[in-house]
């Protein structure tokens, strides 16, 4: 079994509505160091092991996980221990 | 994990471990009567959710049966997932309220979502499509951050979740008061329509047919749910939380389809969701209501947990579940329906002729009651009441009379009151029009959808005004229901019956205990005068954080009949050199009034009189006029009187108008007198509408120019543009709410 | 004129679409289950509103992957309408059958109410019954309508008159006010707006109805004078 | 500088109808072989760094980043190389 861990983040470039809304609010929050803030999100898929798991990881990615347009993805591929 | 089986009779019964599960000793030991012998762990978490506020009424119920339930239209009464009502060519409208408060209080986003979703499966697991929700919602003062944060999340919430199922959200009512500061509010209703022949009923007939599970599968969410809200919010509760209850509405929406397809399937026998106390209370209120019993072999229930114990499936509420009986045999052919949908209906029992409630884990008997014993044998309690001192002070009290200078300053911050101030805020948040029935959407006085293929149409509103029932409870019960029925008339339609969300604090306080025993009096009276009988309901007890309980809320949702389409009525003026009138002459009232509350801080002295006689005539003349086809526009004169009423009426178009009054200047533009309407009739109209609606009284016009002018004896006291007033009235909540405090 | 409607797990406005179609435009159509679907005998492809998979993930992601997006792209290519409202503009972006993506509303609010609109193109058709640069109101219904596209596919579309209706008062932050886009070929219109939710004065307003009947006029023109 | 990155995720038992969703879609999709999926949030937080960032890392996430009834978070602070 492995633990896939990943990480999509909006392109740069790309307005992102909901990261503003939180630094604005950490700032008025008085924590006045923060400068930005981007919000992804953070997927842990466990999957049984096979060959090409990378291979795999990858086209989910693509295909579903996520958006081109939009979207940058990176993962890291974990052993679990049962 | 728990290791709850491992707790034995004796323990239980030395440790007094049934206490922390809300049994008192006395209940204790009727639990062990009626099983001749100590419950087990299992059993005694059986009783104790069975028998707690929420699911057996042992506090309330000597008071419901004071409610007016019967009526000639009336096909369901309180006692069923939900009421049902006639409303011709054999379709019935479906309806019911029901309360989230305690899950708001800690999870505000999820609490409010599942109680959107629980009350959507009370009233399709009737055999009805949910067409809309309303919901009635109470914060303390959004001047804290806290509550700010609790009304942002519980709105988001009631969009997340109905926006999602398909439901539109219709209407509603939000108010604020201190009083709700460690305890809001969260009461959503659920409408639905149905043709007489779909009614379908929670019972498990029928010896030999199989219990079949559907829908998410069962996790360690929220046990002991229904105990805890029957229980007063404390540090305590804080921590004995329960495992959050996450909603899931595009399972619901699965659900809604999937069952409105099995209804029609012949081999249904009964069908009934699973709301506080989950399985428990489902199954056993199925068997009970039957006069069967049932077996159920927990290995085979859905579970989305490890090493579930039979104590933590039992209690779980865990959403979006539904539990069916069906023909034995035939399990295959609704397995087939829930397959298109991607759901699994899944065989976990069986109807039995001896009447117990009996649970099989692991190959072993975790559980064997009498079945009534845990739906039916549950304690009911007479209560003792007692008239708080407050009141007695209220009543002592000089007539209070509003001191202040500037008209229309006071008429400006009286629109920037929250409870007063535009609910777009809120309701834009809500998809109002999805199954494209909605003719008057939020921001009338009540919601109106067309019947589709019909000439009908249904008015809902949810009403309660809580300071007048905390000044004075009897009086305050007849005006939320007469406030209610008011909302329908003025929208075109006759009141056809009601469900009530009796909100309050504890009742084993006798201070309390009158506050709902007066309240009840008040609203059943209203009831019967207005011919809106109750037709199902929800009680929320314990409403109280850190020794302080709410001001007692019961809210009344109402639906009328529009008998045609044409008879439909806004709040808002149609058109301009339309005349003005208003039915009901201002008294000097102003004990619970927003200026009382604005210009004082607090609430004190007598709620304003009503004479439900008075009410009903004047009701039942609106009404023939809307019907006659005389009335442009008709509107309710409620929370800050006819100057915030003649303010609403004017701000759809941003017309302006020309009125004249006389008399008490204060009175008459800001006292909340009862049974009073604001009315707009075409000038050609004017005789017939007068003939038929004698009492109405004219002051002024509506006009183009943009201007709320007002003369008293006179002399012009207001000449102010709709615009100044309606940007103030609109932008208070959005600014209450941006502002960090 | 025989039109689909297709239903996917969640989809909550295909009755709307279909009582649009039916009684508003008085044609023929019937509600498709996305599994069991043959779209092959229908004029036209309507993709409704709603919640496809609960609008998890991303909203139209998981719908995008359905087999039955196959049979909606051969529509599209035999040159058949296909029109996605809201969440069924949220599929076609999904599945690249139109350019862009949503993101959440710029004030990060679902938002219901009417909004006006710039009928911006009227050579397609989808649009061929309202005038050129007419105003029209039409309800929305969403929480990420908030359209996106890098500049150079903005510039196409401009260049190739694929913008059909802008926002006069942008309620969600779309690039260039956009609030509804046709395909390079002109037969694939995405729009967030509901048209469905505005096919009768009884509602309040029967704005959308033009939309369905210029489809209907189109196919009309193509095909009825020739049979 | 520092980058902050966050992950935001839900707390054990607490269901994930979105994690369910993806997972099913896999599974259609013909990856057999995931079991499970639990979707998350992951933020990355640019901040300027102060004596006590951790200390303030952590309230950021208790008062406004993670809702601590149902989610758990974990951080990672980076050094940024302007
Ligand atoms: N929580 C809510 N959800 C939906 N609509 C709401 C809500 N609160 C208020 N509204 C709408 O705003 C309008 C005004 O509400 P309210 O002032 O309570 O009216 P009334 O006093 O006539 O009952 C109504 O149409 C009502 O349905
Ligand atoms: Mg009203």
């Amino acid at each position: 079994m492995r633990k896939v861990k990943v990480y999509i983040t909006l392109k740069e470039g790309v307005l992102d509505p909901q990261g503003k809304a939180v630094k604005n609010s950490l700032n008025t929050l008085d924590y006045a160091n923060v400068n930005e803030v981007r919000v992804g999100k953070y997927m842990e898929v466990m999957m049984e092991d096979t060959e090409e798991l990378e291979a795999q990881v990858e086209e989910m990615c693509e295909k579903l996980l996520a958006n081109p347009v939009i979207e940058d993805y990176s993962y890291q591929i974990e052993e679990v221990i049962a | 994990m728990s290791s709850m089986l491992e707790i034995s009779p004796q323990e239980i019964e030395q440790k007094r471990l049934y206490a922390e599960m809300g049994l008192s000793d006395q209940e204790y030991k009727q639990v062990v009567e009626l099983l001749g012998r100590r419950p087990n762990h299992t059993e005694i978490g059986l009783f104790s959710v069975m028998w707690s506020e929420h699911c057996s009424y042992k506090n309330s119920k000597p008071l419901l049966k004071k409610f007016p339930t019967e009526g000639p239209h009336v096909l369901q009464g309180p006692g069923e997932g939900a009421g049902v009502i006639d409303i011709g060519d054999n379709q019935a409208v479906v309806f019911k309220v029901e309360s989230h408060n305690h899950p708001s209080a800690v999870e505000p986003y999820q609490g409010a979502a599942t109680g959107v979703g629980g009350i959507i499966r009370d009233v399709f697991s009737m055999g009805a499509r949910p067409i809309a929700l309303l919901n009635s919602l109470r914060f303390g003062s959004l001047q804290h951050p806290r509550i700010k944060y609790l009304f942002e999340e519980v709105v988001r919430g009631i969009a997340g979740y109905g926006n999602c199922v398909g439901v539109p959200t219709v209407g509603g009512e939000v108010q604020f008061d201190d009083s709700y500061e460690g305890n809001p509010l969260v009461n959503a209703m659920c409408v639905g329509l149905i043709n007489h022949n779909d009614i379908q009923k929670g019972i498990a007939a029928g010896v030999g047919n199989t219990v079949m599970y559907v829908g998410a599968k069962t996790g360690r969410d929220g046990i002991h749910g229904a105990t805890f809200a029957s229980e007063e919010l404390s540090e305590e509760a804080e921590s004995k939380r329960p495992s959050v209850q996450v909603g899931d509405p595009f399972m619901e929406k699965l659900l809604i389809e999937a069952c409105l397809e099995v209804i029609h399937h012949d081999a249904l026998v009964g069908i009934q969701d699973m709301g506080a106390a989950g399985l428990t209370s489902s199954a056993s209120e199925m068997a009970s209501k039957a006069g069967t019993g049932m077996k159920m072999n927990l290995d085979h229930i859905p579970q989305r947990e490890k090493n579930m114990t039979p104590y933590e499936m039992m209690l779980s509420e865990s959403q979006e579940r539904m539990l069916l009986v069906i023909e034995k045999g035939r399990e295959q052919e609704i397995s087939e329906i829930f397959k298109k949908y991607d759901l699994e209906a899944v065989a976990v029992g069986e109807v039995i002729e001896e009447r117990r409630f009996r649970l099989l884990h692991l190959g072993e008997v975790v559980a064997d009651v009498p079945v009534d014993a845990l739906a039916e044998d549950a304690p009911v309690y007479h209560q003792p009441s007692s008239v708080p001192e407050y009141y007695k002070e209220f009543q002592a009290m000089e007539d209070y009379q509003p001191i202040f200078e500037n008209y229309e300053e006071t008429l400006l911050q009286l629109l920037q009151q929250p409870t007063i101030a535009s609910k777009e805020w809120v309701y834009d948040q809500y998809d109002s029009m999805v199954q494209t029935n909605t003719v008057v959407t939020p921001g009338s006085d009540a919601a109106v959808l067309r019947v589709r293929g019909t000439k009908k149409a249904l008015a809902m509103t949810t009403d309660c005004n809580s300071r007048f029932i905390y000044l004075d409870p009897e009086t305050g019960g007849k005006i939320a229901v007469a406030e209610a029925a008011r909302n329908i008339v003025c929208s075109g339609a006759r009141p056809l019956g009601l469900t009530d969300g009796l909100n309050f604090g504890s009742p084993e306080n006798p201070e309390i205990f009158w506050q709902m025993e007066k309240s009840v009096d008040g609203m059943s009276e209203a009831c019967k005068m207005l011919e809106a009988p109750v037709i199902s309901g929800n009680v929320s007890l314990y409403n109280e954080s850190f020794g302080k309980a709410i001001y007692p809320t019961p809210i009344v949702g109402m639906v009328g009949l529009v008998e045609d389409t044409s008879h439909i009525t806004r709040s808002d003026f149609q058109r301009a050199g339309d005349l003005i009138y208003v039915i009901g002459k201002a008294e000097p009232e102003f004990g619970g009034s927003e200026l009382q509350g604005m210009l004082e801080g607090r609430h004190f002295g007598k709620a304003p009189r009503i004479d439900l006689v008075v009410e009903k005539e004047r009701q039942s003349s609106l009404l023939a006029a809307i019907q006659a086809g005389l009335v442009q526009s008709a509107h309710d004169i409620s929370e800050g009187g006819l100057a915030v009423a003649l303010a609403e009426s004017l701000f759809g178009e941003e017309f302006g108008c020309d009125v004249s009054l006389t008399g008490n200047a204060a009175a008459e533009l800001f006292a909340e007198t009862q049974s009073r309407f604001l009315v707009s009739v075409r000038p050609e109209d004017h005789e017939k509408w007068e003939q038929l609606v004698t009492e109405a009284v004219f002051v002024g016009t509506v006009n183009n120019d943009g201007h709320y002018r007002l003369s008293m004896d006179g002399e012009t006291i207001l000449d102010t543009p709709t615009k100044y007033l309606k940007d103030a009235w609109k932008g208070a909540i959005p600014c209450l709410v941006k502002s960090k405090a | 004129m025989k039109f689909a409607v297709v239903v996917f797990p969640g989809s909550n406005c295909d009755r709307d679409m279909y009582h649009a179609i039916k009684d508003g435009l008085k044609e023929e159509v019937d509600l498709v289950w996305y599994q069991d679907a043959d779209l092959t005998e229908y004029d036209a492809v309507l993709l409704p509103g709603g919640f496809s998979y609960g609008d998890y993930l991303r909203s139209g992601a998981i719908a995008s992957t359905s087999n039955i997006v196959q049979q909606i792209k051969e529509a599209a290519a035999d040159k058949k309408p296909v029109l996605g409202v809201c969440n069924g503009f949220q599929v076609l972006l999904e599945s690249g059958l139109l350019p862009g993506a949503m993101l959440p509303n710029r004030d990060l609010k679902f938002m219901c109410h009417h909004e006006e609109l710039r009928v911006e193109n009227v050579e397609t058709m989808f649009s061929s019954e309202y005038q050129k640069g007419g105003l029209i109101q039409l309800p929305i219904a969403h929480g990420e309508g908030n359209y996106y596209c890098d500049e150079a596919v903005f510039q196409q579309l401009k260049d190739n008159e694929q913008i059909v209706f802008t926002y006069t008062n942008n309620p969600n932050g779309s690039t260039g006010d956009i609030a509804g886009i046709v395909n390079e070929s002109g037969n694939v219109l995405g729009m967030m707006p509901h048209p469905e939710r505005a096919v009768e004065s009884l509602l309040g307003n029967a704005d959308g109805l033009r939309l369905f009947q210029s489809i209907l006029m189109y196919w009309r023109n193509n095909h009825v004078i020739h049979a």
